[in-house]
């Protein structure tokens, strides 16, 4: 969102039309050729894609959320259309790890791109069986632990809402997949992300992903039930995009990883606001669903932004956002 | 393979207060598309409403460059579609879906059709005519208004029996009285293609399965991507040890086998 | 939101056409005429809307949030259109316990409607002060204590995210207004939201209103500045409707108060869903900023869908949601 | 005493690629409507955008049932608006702000345009014209391209000066280089009345109050309500002991004294 304002303090020149902008980005241990990456559970295990668009293209893509065994999720309906939003309770079904390893992977050889692994437990030895499986794996660049997931052995709560259990977790996984850079990917549903933050770092994470999706509903007023028969699901898409921001500007001031920020990004605009947030990289999810063109599109219009705005090397916009005098730590009201 | 093109809308022509018919300049998928199949429609700029709408492809218009969609006002999306002008440039996604399966030999094509599920069955019954296959259309509807589409399958000589539930026009009731005669001993042997609301395809499928008739059934469900990847579509199939088994309504159909799914 | 589902079980006949519908609601101790009540911050004192509609029509209106001296507020920008939303940091400014006695009050004689005023301070003392002053007001029906404000004396850090402080906050304005029913509105920036309802029944509440805004961010990419002036601010309008739907469900479930819910209500079944999950009544905020007659036009939506529905008395739809065997308890995760 | 009611598209012109006049049956407005306010106008249905725009009332047409809105696409909500066809209806909320002052007695009434704020004076210029207050109309713009609305003021033989930063027409340079001649000695008694993108406005009003001239600013702000109510739209005026006060651009103004606004 642009408002009529003076314009930027240092307005630079535009690059030459022919001048070659540097997309490259390092997040963490992390190199991306280009910051935006497909996120978890909306770019299927990749091949889904490649009628629409080279997979070579893309920073990377996250693979659905990966179980020690094949998962086949929850009963319909699992979505639904909210404002500029959609929530889905799809209960993580996926084809499990083996055959991920099996099948998947071997298809995306020869698709010169970052492959991370979305892995997630019902139970702490759950995730580290996952994590060891995959830290061998051949064409695996990366893990990305989802911690929204219910914690069965704690009542169904989210892994991710307790710092301790974060701090936990994610240090079993290091020490289960020392060789894989290890993403840990927060949920927004709990008071201060950046204490989740500071958490998988004393863990041993080397990079922090957010946000995942929020805890929301919908209501079917005809027959008087939720829409879900999850009853509740996660919502995504434009709608959470202020909120995502906000969180990816408070990570980025007080949680100590580098972060690879998403919620609701559609365009190359919204790309560049999460960078001068603090975002080192991006993840584009429920924008592939309508339109499968997203990641290439964002890239694209990345690309032309920075050419036109005179900045050569996309890296360089990484929390760059100016504050007003005084308004450094980022409030925490309205 | 399937493609996302801008559209360019040709013709835009409402039927009846509530149905239209859209005609869409799309050669790569008029091109590939085959009866069942669907397209995932964008219905307006923005963010409201957020994702595609699926729209059957109801025909292919010779020169295989453009498609007929024939859809009925329901919602948001189908509402902000019906005021979009001749001119204007729709993303369109398609062909998707797996399409109807030919006739088993031997059997007569029998289009059953609930409501705007209509739109779905005049691509296949000039499919079929092609193939020398005769194909009869049963038509239910809840009243006279809702028979939309009646002319085509006129003009090509099907022949068709309707049904509405108020009965202010044919048989009084549901469609299911038009499929009683094929239940019979010695009736013509039928293969069913079926689609409408849910409801419909629940009895229809459960007649053909009890009376041992092949029934090709086309879903409805949600669907945020249309291509296989975000598992919101799926449909309960009958279950084996472990519980229900899901497929994707997207992907995995939306024809299935009246005998394979559990509506 | 309505999805193609069999009907209701016991799918009801309408009522005849000029059967009266019974909309009176009560809220724990609170009595409303109707359940649609405007919310705080965007109804202003009331008679900025008499061009619009008659107070009368409403269930009553919630005044903008009172402290004890009057406060200017931020800086512009205070507020920023987002996807099905807006975000807003106004810095609470308003005119004043003092002049709101003196000249708003009076003006609201006569107008048939429940007046609650909203309570807010930088610090604990600031809260009783104003409770107290609005204790012995003609004129003012209840009270509703807006915890979202920044605690000074906590570094800035809102009084509705800390259990313990909600109940102090709560129990010291419960003592300073003893003759008033007592709303307690809730941030929705916190993990467990029925906690904090639990702090707020514990502190002698009488009422959970939910959820205020979301705490949310807008970039200006032009600028690379944010476009608030406070950096931050909070989210309102339709994008949070799902958000809010399923909080004030948990809190149905296991916040034991009275609620009065609210987050993107724009229309007569949005208030209806919000009551099936639990709500007694309903607050419109935002909404009356694109439509000046959404309070009327929602209580008339909701009679005309309660003659359909065959529904005689409003009242008996809070939390009739119908939930799938075995959800009874509001799963925490999608 | 504004109201809110469906005002139907009489007509909906493009005046040039970026620019849009847009006809609206709106008597209840029209009646009361003063120069200097506006309406909060709907650009379409649904949530996206999901706030009504503020819009000048351009012009009162003859008889007072119909308003003209002349408006520029610069974003999402006005790109929308632009597709609204005749015969749409939009919500419209008016008549809302404070409007134009009257010139002070002996003072020559002349207009500040800078790009789209232009649509503002058309009706102010037939306010004065009927009242035999002979105003003159300074118009800024990037380009040629943007002085539209020009005829409006030729036909009724209002003075115009020129200005456009590419020097395409008129002057090179901004309004302000037009406004020189009035802050000499012995100039005629002016009354500015100004109205554009605020660092026009800044320079502009900077200008008048330096030399002591009166003027008027018609400010934009980003508008939730318009009414007075949701405190968004304040701009900062001269501070006082406890430090800057602030006012709403929506019931306060949307014109204020130059010399009473910090821009
Ligand atoms: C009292 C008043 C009267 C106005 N009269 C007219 C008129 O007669 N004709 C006309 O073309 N425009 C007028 N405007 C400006 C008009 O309201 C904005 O151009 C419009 O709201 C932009 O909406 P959008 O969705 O197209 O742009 P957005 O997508 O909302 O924003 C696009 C660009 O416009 C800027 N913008 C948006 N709203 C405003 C605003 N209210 N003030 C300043 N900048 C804004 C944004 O910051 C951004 O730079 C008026 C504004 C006010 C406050
Ligand atoms: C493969 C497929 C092909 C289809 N072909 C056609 C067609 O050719 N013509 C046609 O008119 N319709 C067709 N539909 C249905 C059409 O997609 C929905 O009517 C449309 O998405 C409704 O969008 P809306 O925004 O207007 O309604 P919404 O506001 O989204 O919802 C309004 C009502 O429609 C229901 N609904 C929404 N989407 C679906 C859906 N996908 N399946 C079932 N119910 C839904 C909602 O539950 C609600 O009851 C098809 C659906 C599928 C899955
Ligand atoms: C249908 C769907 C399925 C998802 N599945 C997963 C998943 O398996 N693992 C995960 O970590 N995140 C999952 N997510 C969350 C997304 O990766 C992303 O964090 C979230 O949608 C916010 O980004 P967006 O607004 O761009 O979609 C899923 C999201 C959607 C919409
Ligand atoms: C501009 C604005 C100002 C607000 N001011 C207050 C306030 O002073 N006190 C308060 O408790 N809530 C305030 N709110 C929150 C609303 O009362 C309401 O809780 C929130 O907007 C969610 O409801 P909605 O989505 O219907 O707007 C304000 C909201 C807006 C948009
Ligand atoms: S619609 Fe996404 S998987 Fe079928
Ligand atoms: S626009 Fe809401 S107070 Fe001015």
């Amino acid at each position: 969102m642009s408002v009529a304002r003076r314009p930027a303090g240092g307005a630079r020149a535009a690059l030459p039309a022919r001048a070659k902008v540097d997309l490259s980005v390092r997040v963490g241990p992390l190199r991306l050729k280009n910051p935006v990456v497909a996120a978890s559970g909306t770019f299927g295990y990749g091949t889904e894609f490649l009628p629409y668009l080279k997979l070579a293209d893309l920073g990377g893509f996250v693979t659905k959320g990966l179980s020690m065994r094949p998962r086949r999720g929850n009963a319909p309906y699992r979505t639904c259309e909210t404002a500029a939003g959609m929530l889905n309770a799809i209960g993580l079904a996926n084809v499990g790890v083996e055959a991920f390893i099996a099948e998947k992977l071997p298809a995306l050889r020869g698709h010169d791109t970052v492959v991370i692994a979305n892995v997630f437990g019902e139970t702490l030895d759950e995730y580290v069986a996952v994590a060891r499986r995959l830290n061998g794996a051949a064409g695996v660049h990366a893990l990305e632990l989802n911690l929204s997931c219910p914690n069965t052995e704690k009542g169904g709560l989210a892994f991710g809402v307790s710092p301790p259990v974060i701090r936990e977790v994610v240090g079993a996984v290091r020490r289960a997949a020392p060789d894989l850079p290890l993403i840990v990917k927060l949920t927004p549903n709990i008071t201060d992300i950046a204490e989740a933050a500071r958490a998988a770092r004393e863990g041993g994470a080397d990079i922090a992903s957010l946000v995942n999706t929020f805890l929301g509903m919908a209501i079917d007023l005809r027959t008087r039930r939720p829409v879900l028969d999850n009853v509740v699901g996660g919502l995504s898409g434009p709608a959470i995009k202020p909120l995502a921001l906000a969180m990816v500007h408070r990570v980025h001031r007080e949680g100590g990883l580098p972060i690879i920020g998403m919620g609701g990004i559609s365009g190359p605009e919204d790309a560049l606001e999460f960078m001068l947030a603090g975002s080192s990289a991006v993840q584009v999810g429920t924008a592939n669903f309508y339109d499968p063109t997203a990641g290439v599109r964002i890239v694209e219009g990345i690309e032309a932004w920075c050419r036109k705005e005179g900045v050569s090397r996309v890296a360089d916009l990484t929390g760059t956002l100016r504050l007003p005098p005084g308004r450094g730590a980022a409030s925490t009201s309205a | 393979m399937p493609v996302d093109l801008p559209a360019p809308i040709v013709r835009h022509e409402r039927l009846n207060p509530e149905h239209f018919l859209l005609t869409l300049e799309a050669p790569a998928i008029a091109r590939v598309a085959k009866p069942g199949q669907f397209v995932m429609l964008q219905t307006r700029d923005g963010f409201d409403p957020l994702l595609r709408r699926p729209m059957s492809v109801a025909r292919v218009l010779p020169g295989r460059r453009r498609i007929e969609i024939l859809y009925k006002v329901v919602g948001r999306g189908t509402r902000y579609l019906s005021a979009q002008p001749a001119g204007a440039c729709l993303r369109t996604l398609g062909p998707l879906g797996n399409g109807f399966r030919p006739p088993a030999k031997g059997r007569r094509p029998v289009l059953v059709a609930g409501g705007v599920g209509i739109a779905i069955f005049p691509f296949l019954a000039d499919d079929l005519r092609r193939r020398r296959l005769r194909p009869r259309l049963l038509f239910g509807a809840r009243r006279k208004a809702d028979l939309v589409g009646l002319e085509f399958f006129r003009s090509r000589r099907v022949p068709i029996a309707v049904a509405t539930e108020d009965g202010s026009a044919g048989t009084h009731g549901f469609v299911t009285r038009l499929l009683e005669p094929l239940t019979r001993p010695g009736a013509e042997p039928a293969e069913l293609y079926v689609c409408g609301p849910t409801p419909m395809l629940r009895a229809v499928g459960a007649l053909a399965v009890q009376a041992g008739i092949h029934c090709q059934l086309a879903l409805e469900s949600p669907m945020p991507c249309g291509i296989g990847v975000c598992l919101g579509c799926v449909v309960a199939c009958t279950p084996d040890a472990q519980g229900p088994i899901y497929r994707r309504v997207c992907t995995e159909g939306p024809v299935f086998d009246a005998g394979a799914v559990v509506l």
